[in-house]
């Protein structure tokens, strides 16, 4: 348990953490190279596959880099 | 149509659950063959529903609860927003283009989910709340996209 | 502690909603200062939990429901998961390292919840079903690590 444990670690503060924003990055990107490939929008799971992320994550990935979520959320937190 | 899928989500009337409620649904609804831009949308949807009840039906209250029903079918997600908060007195009103009842706001919540969503439907009793359906059919977009051009 | 914050998600017993609970608890988390490891290690206890009730509980059956609780003070995450399924016989013996009443499996997910999480307690009435509830304080992770080197 110990060794997943620090296979797992990565101690980046998770709120607008730079992983975080480098996975939406690379996320956005495959979706431009797979809308070129294939000449249309990719699914969810298109792009899920070519990152090996899952569905969940690629969602949360793209919510937290862009938090925050709206002009209310601004004023209010 | 059968449903594969369905949950529920319950959370506090605070403004921190409208980003968390809209990243569950999405990531509910990335079950299906969505594109990012299919749950860009549904996440407005899902955004304006949700501040709606935190805002108009329960005048920020922060104590109160907003429910989410969500179910899946082959190729549709179906989305329910409900709370138990002061209701809509003219629902037919309530869904004009720039109508609000806050000055400070555009009036145009509805005008979002009826453009980015099917099926809209709103039920509301003063004093007792208000639900609002919506459905997304995989592929939807798309079509509407095409259509635009 | 106050809760400042509190959902419920409910959910069919289905392998796909392993991961969207999954996703669902960190997105709710990660309205505290957690880490990115932190949330991962959350996770692992949530998919050992969920899994827990699908393949035990439940026994694959995919028509029952899976409930979770969490809740938020200033610093930590409270989590309960819930089934009503077959439940535990003996759940001293259930928490036992490598203890499965399923021979193709490793006994290993009660170690996880527990070295993951902080406060494991597990309830169970046999035909009744299981309750296990665990909390996560934020930095207790790093302190741990410290610890361990
Ligand atoms: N959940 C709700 N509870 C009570 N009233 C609501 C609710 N949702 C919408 N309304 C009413 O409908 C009006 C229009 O909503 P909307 O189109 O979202 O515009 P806005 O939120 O900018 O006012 C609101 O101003 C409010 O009066
Ligand atoms: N939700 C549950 N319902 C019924 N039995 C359970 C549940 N969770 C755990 N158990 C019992 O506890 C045992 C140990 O669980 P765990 O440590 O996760 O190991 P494994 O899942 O690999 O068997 C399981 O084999 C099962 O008998
Ligand atoms: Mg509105
Ligand atoms: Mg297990």
């Amino acid at each position: 348990v110990g060794e997943i444990r620090r296979f797992l670690r990565d101690d980046n503060p998770v709120k607008v953490s730079r992983s975080v924003k480098e996975t939406a990055y690379k996320i956005q990107q495959t979706r431009e190279l797979l809308t070129a490939r294939l000449g249309r929008e990719p699914t969810i799971g298109e792009i899920a596959g070519e990152l090996s992320l899952s569905r969940e994550e690629i969602v949360n990935a793209l919510e937290a880099a862009q938090t925050p979520a709206s002009i209310y959320e601004t004023l209010h937190q | 149509m059968p449903l594969n899928n369905q949950m529920k989500l319950e959370f506090l009337s605070i403004p921190a659950n409208i980003s968390f409620a809209r990243a569950t649904v999405a990531a509910f609804a990335s079950q299906l063959e969505f594109t990012l831009s299919d749950l860009e949308e549904v996440k407005v949807a899902v955004s304006e529903a949700v501040s709606n009840s935190i805002i108009h039906g329960y005048r920020n209250a922060p104590d109160r609860f907003i429910k989410i029903y969500a179910g899946l079918t082959e190729n549709t997600l179906e989305l329910s927003i409900e709370d138990d908060g002061r209701g809509i007195e003219d629902i037919d009103r309530a869904l004009q283009p720039a109508f609000t009842t806050d000055p400070e706001r555009l009036g145009l919540g509805f005008v979002f989910m009826q453009s980015f969503m099917e099926n809209l439907q709103v039920d509301s009793l003063p004093g007792r709340g208000t639900m609002v359906r919506m459905s997304r059919r995989v592929g939807a977009g798309a079509v509407q996209n095409s259509r635009e051009h």
